[in-house]
Formats: C-alpha cells, structure tokens, sequence
C-alpha cells in the first residue's frame, strides 16, 4: 500500500471525489492556479476548469454563504477557509445558518457543504495562524465537526464528508500535513463519520485525544509500555457527533481517563467528553477525570519558547499518564 | 492623484419603455394579471391587518407587516411569474410575495405555529424556511444574509446551465451589513444573474436612512461592484413590474442588477414595536395618500379594468377567505412535541 | 429597599455609570431616539445626548469593531447587540479579535468594553430570537462573561462590568427582563465579577444554573424542601472566570450535583463544570454528574409545543433532582 | 425607473497642486526630510531582503516582504508625521512604517520573536500588536478587522475634542471584506477623520485583481459611501506624500477620504509562497523599472538634494545596521517561558 502524507490524502479524496460526481466542486482563496496555500487542489484548476474550482475574493462569509446557496440548488460545494484564524468573518454563515438550516425548513432543505479548514499550531503561526475552533462548531447543533489524525482516516473521512448531505467541518491540523505520513489504500473507500476508533488497546488508562495531539498520545502510550502500564489510546476522528460508545465501553474497561487536546481547556472537547463519562460511567471510574489540554490564553504565541509552553507534548502526557496511573 | 476613475464599462439603463401607470398596460400583462394582482394586494392587506389583531389577542406572536410595501413585492413578483424562471430569496417583510401561493389558511398556521405550515412546520418565524415547491427560500432573520445564498444560488445555476435568475430582497437597513458587500462583490466579479431588490422604507426600524449610510440612493452602490443600479418608485405596481422585467433579462444576459424600490413602512417594524417615539403620526399619515392597496385598485377602476362593485367583490371575498383561515387555524393542533428532534439533519 | 425589573437595574446601572464617568458611551441599533429594543436605554438620548447614545448602522461587526477602536482610545463603550441571534456577524471581533488585544499586544492594550447581549427563549422567539450563545465566548480566552438573574446582581455586575478594564460579554436573558422583580438598593454598589453566589443553602444535592433557569431551581428546590429534600442552588453569576471554589465547595458538601441550563447541551458551560467537579472533587461524589439542559437542536423552535418541549422547567428540574437525591 | 443618482454633493479633489516628483519639492519639504525618507526607504529595503535570507536559515519564521510599497508606506507616513497630530492602524505588510521610529535591532527581535520585540514581545507575528508610544495599532492578521478600529479610534477622538486623524492602511483583497464597508459606511454617517488606504498591488495572494472585483479602482468605491476617493500613483513618494497630506487636511475637516495607492509587489506573498505557479518571473522583472528604492534615490541625485556616494553611504549604513541587528537579536534570548499566561487580562 502506498505511503502519503496528511496533504496528500486530502488532495486524493477530493480529486477522487470531484472525478466521481460532476456535482462536486471547490471553492475558496487562492484554490485555483495557486492551488491553495498547502497546495490541498494543486492540479485541479487544470484537471477541473475554472467552473469548478474557484478562486474567490478575500471574503469569508461569501465563501460559505455562496456555497450554500450552491447547495440549495443541489452541487455539493467544498470551501476552503485558508486558516482556522479567518473563519471568523464566516461565523454567521456557519453558526448562525448552516446548522439551522434542515432543521429549521423541517427537512426541505438540504447542506452538502464541506468547510475544509487548516487548524492548529507548532509552526510557528503566533496568534492568527494555529487557532484551534472546533468547540465553536462542536457546541453548534447541525454540524458535523470531523478532525482526522492519519492520511487513512483524512481520505476516509473527506469522501464520507462530501458524500454525506449535512454541513461538515473538517478540520485539518496544519503541522500533520507533511508531518504525519501512512498507509493510504489506492481507489475508493470512506471511514464511517461519528466513529472513534482505539489507536492502540490497552488495559490500565484511557487516554482520549485527536489531530495532532493524538501522535503524541501514542508516543506517550509506547513510552508507558515500557513501564508496565498499558494505555489504551482512542482517537475520536469525529467529533461531533460523538462516538459517546467507544468513550464508554474504553473508560469502563480502563476505569482511568485522560483528554488531550491542544484547544483552550476551558470548554474544549474534552470538557464534553469528561462530562459524559462522568455521568455515564460513573459507576466505573478508578480516578478523576482529568484534562490535559492548551491554557486558557489565546492560542499560542510566536515566540519558540512560548509556543512550546503551551502545547502538550510526548513528556506531559506521560506524566500525567503515569500520574493517572498511579492514583 | 486623480480623482476615482468611473467604474468600468458604464452600463446604460436596460432597454424599455419607463412608463408609468396611468400610461397603459406594459407588453406582455394582460388585465387578467392585474386583476390577479389586485386580489392578491387586497388580501396580503386583510391578512396583514387580520394578524395584528391576532396578536393583541395574543393568537400570534409576532408580524413584521408588509403595509406599504405591497406595490414593489407583488410588481416584482408578476415579473418573476411572467418570466417563468425566477428563483426568490425574499426578506422577512415580504408576506406579500411569500403568502401569494399559499392559501390563507396556509398562512395563518405559520403565523400561528401550526402543524402545515409550509415555511417549516412551526419551528421558524411566520413563512421564514423554505417553500420550494414555490421555488421560495427564506432561512434566517439575519438581515443581510440571504444575498450571499442568492450569489451561490445563482452560480450554481449557472454551472448546472439553467436560465434562472436569482431575485433576492432586503432592505435600506440590511445594506449596511459587511454580507450585502460580499455578495454584490462576488455576483459582479462572477457577473452572475441576480436581481438584487432593495426595499428601501427608509427606516431600519427606528434609524433613519440618514444614521444608516451618507448617500441617498441605495441603487448608487451597483456602481461599487461595476454593475448597474436603478431607482424604482415603489409605491406603484407597474413600474415595479418593469424595473423587475427588464433587470431579469439583463440579469439572465448580462449579470447582477440592483433595484432599489423606494417605499413606506405604513405600520410600526413589528408588532412588538411602538413608533410613536420616533416617528410622528403625521408622517405616516400622509404618507397613506399613496398607499397601493387604494390607489391601484382605484387605477384599474379608472382604466376601466375593473368595476368598483367588482373591487368591493374582491375585499369582501378576501375578509371571508381570512376569517375562515383564521377559525381553521385557530383550531388546529400545535406541531407535536414528539417531533422536537426530527430532521436536525438530512438522512 | 425598591423592587425594580431586570430591565430597569439594567438601565439603572448605564445611567449612573454614565453620570459618573464621561467616558462611557452607549452605542447599537437603535439605542437612541427609541430607546433600545427593549427600552434598556430609555430616555438616554435626551439626558446624555447624541454623541454618547449613537444610533448604528444595521452592522454588528462594526458595532464592536468601532467600540474597540474607541476603547483604544481610552473611551468605555457600550455596544448593545440587539438579540443574541444577530451576534455572528460580529464574531471575528468578539471571538476573534476582542480577547485576544491584552494578550497579544503584550498588554498595550486596555479594553474597557462591555457588549450587551438579550438571549434566550421561552418567549416565542423561534431559531433567530431565542439563542443561547454562552458557551462560544465562555470558550474565548481573555472575555468575561457575566448571565445575571436577578434585577440585583445584573445592576452590581453591570457596574462592576464598565469599570472593568476587560471586554465582557454581558448577557441579559429576555424572558427575565420584566418577569423577574427584586429588591435594589438605590445608589451605588458593585457585585464582584467572577463570584459565583449559593442563592439557596441545602445539604442533599447541589444544582447550578444562571439565568432564567436559576428561577426555575429555585422554585424546584422549594418544592422539594417538602419532601425533605435540601437542594443548594449555587447560581453561576458570572461564567467566565468560573468561580471554581463555591462550585467545588458546594459539591463536596453534598456529594450529588445537577446542572441546568437553556443552552445546548453538548458543550455547553455544564459541560465544563462537570469536567471540573469530576477532576477537582471526584472524591466527593455519591453520584453521577447529571445535566439538564436544552437538547441538541438549534434552539427552541416557534411553536408553543416544542418550545415548552425544548425548554427545562421547574417540573423537569424537580424530577432530576429527586432521582439525583435517591442515587 | 431612474439611473441611481450620483450620490450625496460630489465632493471635489481636496485642494493643493498635483505635482510629480520632477516638479520641485511640495510645501513644507526640506530636503532633510527627503533624505530621511530615502535613509528608510534603503534601511528598509535591506532589512526586508535579510530576513528572506534569515527566514531560508530558519531563523525567522515569516515575513511579507514590503518591496514595492516603499514608497506609498514612506511617503503617507511622512505626510503624517509633518502633519503631527495622526494616529495609524497599518497592515500587516507595512514594514516600511512600522519600523521607522524604531532600531533595526527591534525589528529584528520582532522578525524573531525575541524579548524585546515593541509590538508584542513575541507573541505575534513580526510587528504586529501595538506601539503606542509611536502610535500605532496592529491587532491582527484578519484582513479587513482594523478598519473598524480605525474608525471607532477616530470617533473617540472627535468625542473627546482631540484634532487626531486616522489612517488605516488595508490592501486590495481586504477591500472584499465585509467588515470594510461597515467600516467605511460607519465613517461616512458620521462623517469620521479617517483616511483609509488602499495599498493596491493587484494581487491578493495569488488572486489577481480581476477576481477579486469588477472595478478598476478601490478608490471609486468611496462614493458608495458619500465621500471623495482618489488614486495615487504608489510607485512615488512625493505623490503620496501630498495626496496623504490634502486628505489628512480634508478629514479632519470634513469627513474620510479614500486613498488608493496603486503599488506593486515584488516579492512572493510572503516567505511561505512560491508566486512561480502564478505569476511569470517576467511580469515582475518589468515592475522592477519602477523600484522606488531605485528611482527615488536616483532622482534625489539628479535634483542635487544627495550625492550619489552619500546615497552610496546611506546603503552602507544601513547594511552596516542590519549586520549588527541580526548579530545582536540572534544571540538575545525568547521570551521566558513562565509569561505565558501574563496579561490575559488587564488588570
Ligand atoms: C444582523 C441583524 N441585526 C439585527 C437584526 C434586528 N432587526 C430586525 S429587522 C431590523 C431592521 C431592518 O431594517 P431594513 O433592512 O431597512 O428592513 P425593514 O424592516 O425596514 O423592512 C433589525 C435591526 C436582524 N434581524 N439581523
Ligand atoms: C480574513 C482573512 N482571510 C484570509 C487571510 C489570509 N491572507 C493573508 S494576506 C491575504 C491576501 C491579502 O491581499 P491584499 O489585501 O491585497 O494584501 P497584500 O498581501 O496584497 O498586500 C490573505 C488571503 C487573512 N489574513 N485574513
Ligand atoms: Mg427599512
Ligand atoms: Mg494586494
């Protein structure tokens, strides 16, 4: 099986995508000759003309809003949002409508859009180039919010999105694009949205994570292994809806949990999935739930030194793998 | 430096006739259409006035009326009808336009929250959803935000090699939003078939048009995204039937239009507002000395289209037709509770 | 003491601020000649005058972006945001840009706004006059977030918000504009930001909520103080910094907490509290965390019916609290 | 129907001669302040060009690279600081302004995110966030954001009785913005001292102006907004020098002014793009005819206000300043990790 990198299974399952159904198209600054500032359609404005891969002006709400109209009339538009940083514009397109829509036509209409967002940080991005938003839309009823850790699961998970006829946001964590490379079959396959999947069994503690953080997880879990003490990592892969089952039926065999992720602590994710253990399989519980997750400053700053301090890593979850452990 | 080059190839007006009403009958509208036309401004004007009782007997929540705005809704709407494919993303004001399909007892279940109303079944605002059979999307309050759906609307149209043409409505006060540019930016870069309508009352509920924006036409800012704008007095039908006609087929031909159709906010912005601070009563009052659902009726009299018993033919049968809506409605069940959850998304 | 409305402390609070200090100024869609949507600045054109009662344009990311600019200035604005709904169109300077000013400019720059926000439902409001937006600026690093519920504390806070040199989002739930009545001392006073307040003591089950709900577990807690229930109701007050201690506090003396709140449940602000207790007082608790909150639906829909089916109440309160209590 | 009317009183070209720079030097020029502005103009330009090479060693993370704008940065800042009483909101790409009043070495703990960078101590982006002792506000990367911070800063000015002008600088793609025309149409009512500038290079990223609007020019869009637009050629200081200072003149008298300073850019988008794909090698080569840092010293020469071995001596010091920049912000220290969480809040 042939070896890609994040960008390039992202590239494929939209290539594939656009070949499979003429309804399918992309649009968002600098896709076209360009071929998106990561290069995620480099080559489609020659493989799929002008009409269908579209270069629009620096105007956010437009990039989704436009698409939506789009949808309406039955194409199946993919909008890139250049950074995560810039999708605030689009809110209102996003939060305030998107999510409203087939519920609040009772079922006309219907939203087979795709928000393709670069997320995240470790490169460097300061302040407005790594924000990470998927609470925004994890708390936003009528989303669908997809953050894939490995090249198999973005391919998977982007053809399941595009397929799929309700507003998707799918976020790409940026430092995995070239970072993160696996196995990716040839041809057509999806990964199922609303599935988590456990990375890696284990025994003694749970630990639940996503994107970028997820690789650390699993470094972490290796290092761990050596000590004796058997994580079993999950990898939520969608977030919304939740896999609240594999969270579960994990937590109730490890008794022990913890939540990584790279987004502010206060409100992220992992406030959502502590809450569900903790009434939901609270009978089998071993040790308090605990986060390990980016400080409530915003996002993380240029400076190296900073930047470090604010990310999870290898090492901190260790620790707090090993603490958990020995509760 | 140089004083601001005119935008682009200056547009001239689309090609027509501006006639006015008492000029006679524009091509292609037969007496038929304006009797029609009549029925429907006479009803949409019951209906109207029908809710606001309703509501201060606290049967209906809320109206944001369309009094004033009757003439420039149902003269663009006959536009669009007589052009066969015309998709609308009309404003939340518009019961004109989104009730002309709809049986009056239709609409009064979605004033009322009822089970059948065909905007969304009671979840929304009055007639706020979808009615696509009617090929009407209406999705949000959010002013301002609907013309970026019409753009997209309109370009997939396009890609798909439809003719239609995409009306969307908003008002003076929704132009202010920073979505109003995006959209007519996009639609003119895309030189896409849109007719932006603008009804401009003047007033976004209590500001003036002068705290909204520092020109005084609307229509002006076409120039912005290199296309072109007209100015429509809006109180009268025909006129609006023209602007709309000729701007579709410039759409269809040649991209975006805006009209701005000037006309009068008779009532207070909704029902749960009170005018009277702002706004003095003379200033409405003599304001209805052009009220459409008078002088069109009047007009077609005069031309000899219609009758006057004829006319009192058509608000009687409008009152019964909304007393009968309203008994139905009144007596039809709330949306079940059991349904809370259905179609938060597409299967 | 003299009972006053919701909506009379708030406008109480911005007069006297405004006569205070000159450097406070309201401005929003129609705040002037008629006084605000909701009357909340009645009679303030004509005390206060045109340049300090400015009527907008129908543009929310102006209404703050300009109010930012102003705050630059040395100016304290008071934008007002005439129905939760329309907030997104100002997200990029709420979400993006306000919390982030301090940090980012390495604490250059002071940001004495505060933005008014009417929210919630229950009063036939449907998708786009009902929303709960709570949780999306809980989330954002460096906002405070304030959802009073009673005339008293939205007057302290209110006051304590302008002269705070942070941007809060103040958040004044409509259906208690007129419905809830309560003493207010005339004059000056402050509530502290960031305190929660134990508004009823009970020894057998804690229940926190803010807002409209608050009232409703009050009126539950009454109820089953008849049956021999204690219920604490500890209402939040301020969401954002959480007070932490008064919630920790009051679960470890009773073991058993229910949250409640209007807004989504799925990553709603119970869901932080509940991440917070089952870390910080896992020891503590005799029972699941429950939460009764708004379901997963974008807000409650026009309907009588389904907006009292989506909505929590006394009756649903008072039966999570008694199965809480018989855990 | 009628053509849209031209908006509001037209408003007529703020007063003062249009010269050329061969024309002689505008009221209230010394030559002293020439030979500062090309001092910058070259200091500037070496700077730019190390920090590619530093951002290819990996030691800076970003740059986007100001070459081509120098003059349209230089010369409205020049006209600011003679005016004495001007407050800016800059864009991200204007190196040539934001580090003027400071020392190559901070610009260069600000390249590297150092302790020490004025802006934000290393926690944005290079010069980014606020330096208010030389009055200036970057907040962000979102284009289009400041534009209402600009605005509202000028409403307070003029609420407090101050004679402060405003100008904010924003590029051609972040004209699409919607938060540019709340911006604009916010000063327009109420008639701000704001001078927004447009530093148009064509190019937005890689999307050249023809996708991003149907206009020839920005500055004709400020008659959407009732008030004077002008464009300027952005390749000449003098020019935008005296078309900065008649429209500082005329905001704070009468309202905003658009200026648009058609520019060029000379370099990839930033360190991170490869602008091969987009945009023949050739086009730019032709543009660098026109390269300020070329023809302004040069014509500087000509008109015997420098030297050429003065110019000679100006390059030498500023590259002798950037070596000693360079060597002194690469051995300084990142800001210590335990102020992470310093100044979230004010306190
Ligand atoms: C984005 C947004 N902000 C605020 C509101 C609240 N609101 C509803 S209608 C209205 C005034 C609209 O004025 P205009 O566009 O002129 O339409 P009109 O009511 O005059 O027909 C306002 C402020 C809204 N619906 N959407
Ligand atoms: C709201 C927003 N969307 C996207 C971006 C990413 N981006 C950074 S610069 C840029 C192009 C800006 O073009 P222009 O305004 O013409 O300025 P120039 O770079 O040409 O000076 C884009 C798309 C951004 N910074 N902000
Ligand atoms: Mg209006
Ligand atoms: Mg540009």
């Amino acid at each position: 099986m042939a070896v890609k990198s994040v960008i390039e299974a992202v590239r494929e399952a939209m290539r594939e995508e656009m070949q499979r159904d003429s309804r399918v198209f992309v649009m968002g600054e600098d896709v076209g000759r360009r071929g998106g500032v990561f290069l995620a359609t480099q080559g489609f404005l020659d493989e799929f003309g002008e009409s269908r891969v579209i270069d629009t002006p620096l105007a956010e709400a437009a990039i989704i809003g436009v698409a939506l109209g789009a949808a309406f009339r039955g194409l199946r538009p993919i909008s890139e949002i250049q950074f995560s940083d810039f999708v605030w514009p689009a809110a209102n397109q996003l939060i305030g409508e998107a999510g409203r829509l087939c519920y609040g036509s009772h079922g006309a209409l219907k939203v087979p859009l795709v928000v393709r967002i670069p997320y995240g940080g470790g490169i460097r991005g300061g302040l407005f180039h790594s924000q990470n938003i998927e609470a925004y839309f994890f708390h936003t009823p009528g989303l669908k919010v997809i953050a894939p850790s490995t090249p198999y699961d973005a391919k998977g998970l982007l053809k399941a999105a595009i397929r799929d006829d309700n507003p998707v946001i799918f976020l790409e964590h940026k430092k995995t694009y070239r970072l993160v490379r696996g196995e990716v079959p040839e041809g057509d396959f999806t990964v199922p949205i609303g599935k988590a999947e456990v990375k890696r069994p284990g025994r003694h503690v749970s630990v639940i994570s996503y994107g970028l953080m997820l690789h650390y997880c699993l470094e972490a879990a290796q290092l761990l292994a050596g000590e004796g003490i058997e994580v079993e990592v999950v990898d939520l892969r969608t977030l919304k809806p939740l896999d609240r089952a594999t969270v579960l039926e994990s937590v109730q065999k490890t008794g022990r949990l913890l939540i990584v992720h790279e987004d502010n602590i206060t409100g992220g994710v992992g406030a959502e999935v502590a809450a569900v253990v903790a009434d939901e399989a609270f009978g089998y519980l071993d040790a308090p739930i605990t986060r390990l997750c980016g400080p409530d400053v915003p996002t993380m700053p240029y400076a190296a030194t900073l930047e470090e301090a604010y990310l999870p890593n290898t090492a901190k979850i260790a620790a707090a793998l090993r603490k958990l452990a020995a509760y | 430096m140089a004083q601001a080059r005119p935008t682009h190839p200056q547009h001239s007006a689309p090609a027509g006739e501006h006639r006015r009403q008492s000029d006679g009958l524009p091509k292609g509208i037969t007496p038929q259409d304006l009797v029609q036309a009549c029925t429907r401004m006479v009803g949409t004007r019951e209906m109207d006035q029908r809710i606001w009782a309703l509501n201060r007997q606290g049967k209906v929540p809320i109206i944001a009326s369309c009094q004033g705005h009757e003439a420039a809704q149902l003269g663009s709407l006959l536009a669009a009808e007589k052009d066969g494919d015309c998709f609308l993303f009309p404003y939340y004001r518009d019961l004109a336009i989104k009730s002309a399909g709809l049986t009056p007892t239709q609409v009064m279940y979605s004033f009322m929250g009822k089970e059948g109303d065909p905007y969304s079944n009671g979840r929304q605002f009055p007639l706020q959803g979808a009615d696509l059979p009617r090929r009407i999307i209406q999705t949000s309050n959010v002013v301002g935000s609907s013309l970026t759906h019409a753009v997209g609307y309109a370009l997939a149209c396009r890609m798909l090699g439809d003719k239609t043409v995409v009306l969307v409505y908003f008002g003076d006060g929704a132009s202010s939003q920073g979505e109003a540019h995006e959209a007519m930016n996009f639609a003119g870069v895309h030189r896409l078939p849109v007719v932006f309508i603008c009804e401009n009352n003047r007033y976004a509920i209590s500001v003036p048009q002068s705290r909204q924006m520092a020109v005084a036409d609307v229509a002006s800012r076409a120039a912005a995204y290199g296309f072109p704008g007209f100015v429509v007095d809006g109180m009268e039908l025909l006129p609006c039937y023209e602007a709309t006609r000729e701007a579709i087929i410039h759409a269809r031909k040649s991209g975006p239009v805006l009209l701005e159709m000037k006309v009068e906010r008779f009532m207070p912005h909704t029902t749960d507002d009170d005018d009277r601070g702002y706004r003095p009563k003379e200033e409405v009052d003599a304001l209805r000395q052009r009220d459409p659902v008078v002088t069109f009726p009047a007009w077609l009299v005069q031309q000899g289209i219609m009758s006057q018993p004829q006319v009192d033919e058509v608000l009687a049968q409008a009152q019964r037709e909304v007393d009968q809506a309203t008994e139905a409605a009144d007596a039809a069940p709330f949306p079940s509770a059991s349904g809370l959850l259905d179609h938060l998304y597409s299967p």
